[in-house]
């Protein structure tokens, strides 16, 4: 699974993407285990109510199910406009 | 409909003036163009970053359900990434109609939801370093107008 | 704060590039072209008259009013007057603030009362003949708004 | 007094503007003044509820008072923007 990070999430990870291996049903599950992992991850996902999930490029939820997906991608509320 | 993400800079009169030329039932144009302020006069610049995969495919989402909801001639929407200076214009919107209240509706709801729908996400840097541009509560709250 | 009226053409894109040029503190420009609109595709060329003496100082009260009520950088407005073609800009408004949300407002409350409080009145010429254009009660509607 | 008419009122009295000697009080007056001069006046002027005045280049009201005043504007509702 593609994981990419935009804006402070990415600063926060210190990468851009990666590629996951990863059995988690949904997208808290694949945050917990992120968080597990490494403190730069705990720090990027410790408050998800200021981050925004987007599963193959929609708009998605933390509770939605990774079944199927290939790219997930982390980032704060946009700026654009 | 004309959906550019572009480093470019975006010449907004340009555009304004290519914009809905061939339509006869065109008596409306509404222009919106965000520019990168500096009240402080200390940015240096404003650095945009964008999701490349799925920004075209979030703005056309938003631009189809403007057309969706309102009777519209056209609809333009730009919108730049990389590094910009204070001053320069960081997007645009024009939306064209037969009447004024379409064609400002929908230029005002593709601007709410750009704002907080589409993935873009700004910096600035200023002289005391960079800082990511937070969300604004009210901008969510603008999309409940809609 | 910027008024006109005049018989050139307006050159909407030119204009929109030069208002507000020199604010930093600006985020935000709007701008509203009104185009001479031929639906049926029987407009051989639409006539503006106005009133010399009466025009920009209505005009004038108007962009005053707006500028009182939104906290805007600069407003600009520009009606033509004369014959005018199919799909040529009869009147331009533009707005500048910090955000949005009033420069939105600012260049929606200006159009409609530039509407139906700027002495101008217009006169469709067809293949069937010369007609006056009538004041439509939406249009007298639409200043309870505000 | 000079008193001028725009648009489909211009037409219908046949002239831009005139000077009119009058001890009319209101606009009212000087309407019911002018409509009993001639016909064209009376076409003008048949609907006042289509009209607008405006006193000296400020839209006014038809009752009121002409004392002061040197410039009557009569036209239709406005067409602009």
């Amino acid at each position: 699974m593609n994981v990419v990070y935009f804006a402070w999430v990415r600063e926060r990870i210190g990468l851009p993407q990666e590629t996951v291996q990863t059995d988690a049903a949904t997208v808290n599950d694949l945050i917990a285990e992120l968080k597990s992992r490494e403190e730069r991850y705990a720090a990027a996902f410790a408050d998800t109510s200021a981050l925004r999930v987007a599963l193959d490029q929609e708009l998605s939820d933390f509770d939605a199910p990774l079944a199927g997906v290939t790219e997930v991608a982390f980032f704060p509320p946009m700026t654009g406009g | 409909m004309t959906v550019r993400v572009q480093a470019e800079p975006v010449d907004a009169g340009a555009e304004l003036n290519g914009f809905a030329q061939d339509r006869h039932d065109v008596g409306a144009v509404v222009s919106f163009t965000g520019v990168v302020r500096d009240t402080q006069g200390d940015l240096q610049e404003m650095l945009i970053e964008h999701y490349p995969g799925m920004t075209e495919s979030a703005i056309t989402k938003i631009a189809d359900e403007a057309v969706t909801r309102w009777d519209l001639a056209d609809v333009l929407v730009i919108h730049r990434y990389g590094p910009l200076k204070p001053g320069t214009p960081i997007m645009m919107v024009a939306t064209a109609a037969a009447h004024r209240a379409a064609a400002f509706e929908a230029a005002d709801f593709l601007m709410d939801y750009l704002k907080s729908r589409a993935p873009f996400w700004k910096k600035e840097v200023t002289s005391k370093g960079a800082a990511w541009v937070a969300a604004k509560d009210a901008d969510e709250d603008a999309l409940k107008r809609w």
